[in-house]
């Protein structure tokens, strides 16, 4: 399968850590599922790492819609990371 | 079904419920619930409210039509704020109508509940002292609120 | 400390939750529960509100009292009109202020189910047709209601 | 103790059966609560049988507070009958 490029987003303390909002990346090929996704952005520099350091408190959505660590990446347009929300 | 607004600009409670149920006579119940930004004893300036646009509508949408699913509603509006807003300003809007008071009841804190864990809103604190008071911490009492609606 | 009014007169249930909260900043959440009186599909034109004048207020502030002792309250009103109630038109109005909004949810949904069941009120229907359609009967499911929060 | 006399005031469709509002009454000493209250004044006249026909439906209130028929009714000022309530 082609590796596909794919939008970023960043929200709250995990777009401040990064310092941007959103990116557009494509990651390697092996990166299958989110969870693989952030532990390859974690790799990406320190402002990756301090984002993503807490695997357990980063929430991700695939195209606006929430979904888990192991949730399969493939097809995705848009990833978002962001911390537990609190609106409300 | 439900009407949906995420918006910078304050809301009128008041005028959405009238809406909710003009000229019906079939409504039997109405409940309103607003969420307003505390002062937390003066030591709070604002509160900033980020959410990730077209998201939050899309995600509340759902939770209205699953609230929507669960109980006989007439009619349900969500009003969601972002931006600053200061101690004493509204943050959410639900309202729910129904014929019967406890499907309204019942919505509306299962919509609120609902909003506080999944719709993509994030708060940060603003201090009075000009500081940033960082972000609001999730709370683990929200996510055990939710949970008590898993079928 | 509770808001009472017995009123043959519609009220205003937006004014009434703005007296709550005006000039305050410490409140957290404001649930309003509005019942009004449904058509029945179209059979009923209108309901006729007998109420025990003196101890109509008194047992609603009882039971406000017993809301307010439950949950942390910042302020509750409750309105109940009586006499003739068309389709369409509000029957009684809750309004409970705190600065969570679980209390503010179930201190509301309390108070409705003791009014429905405790408060000296007894409906009378009267028909389209003209017809008197006889007494509302206590319905069994607001007594199971009540009871579940007994302690 | 002497008998001492009461207001009995009705409501709904106690009320509307009695054909009364309200009363005074004395009832005799052996009357001692609010269930043999309702069944002295059942003997009363057809009208007050037909109110008080069915008891377990017949709530009560002394002083206007809510009490159950077991409840005396001794230095009551007002005793009130009436059906279940349907406000709300």
């Amino acid at each position: 399968m082609d590796a596909a490029a794919v939008k970023l987003s960043y929200f709250a303390w995990v777009r401040e850590r990064i310092g941007l909002a959103s990116e557009q990346i494509t990651p390697p090929a092996e990166v299958r599922t989110v969870g693989e996704l952030i532990a390859w952005l974690s790799g990406r520099g320190e402002e990756y790492a301090y984002a993503f350091e807490r695997p357990q408190f980063i929430r991700a959505a695939i195209d606006r819609v929430h979904v888990k660590h192991e949730t399969p990446i493939a097809g995705a347009r848009e990833i978002a990371f962001f911390p537990p929300m609190t609106g409300g | 079904m439900a009407t949906i607004r995420i918006q910078a600009e304050d809301f009128d409670a008041a005028a959405a419920a009238a809406a909710l149920t003009a000229g019906r006579n079939d409504v039997g119940a109405v409940v309103t619930f607003t969420g307003r930004c505390r002062s937390e004893d003066n030591t709070l300036a604002a509160l900033e409210l980020e959410h990730y646009p077209g998201m939050a509508e899309e995600e509340i949408a759902r939770v209205a039509a699953e609230a929507e699913r669960r109980w006989p509603l007439q009619g349900t509006i969500i009003i969601h704020r972002y931006g600053r807003i200061r101690p004493g300003e509204n943050i959410v809007l639900v309202v729910t109508a129904s014929s019967h008071r406890e499907a309204a009841f019942e919505a509306a804190s299962f919509l609120m509940d609902y909003l506080k864990t999944q719709a993509p809103f994030w708060k940060k604190e603003i201090r009075a002292d000009g500081s940033e008071g960082g972000w609001v911490d999730a709370k683990e009492a929200d996510d055990q609120a939710m949970e008590k609606w898993a079928k």
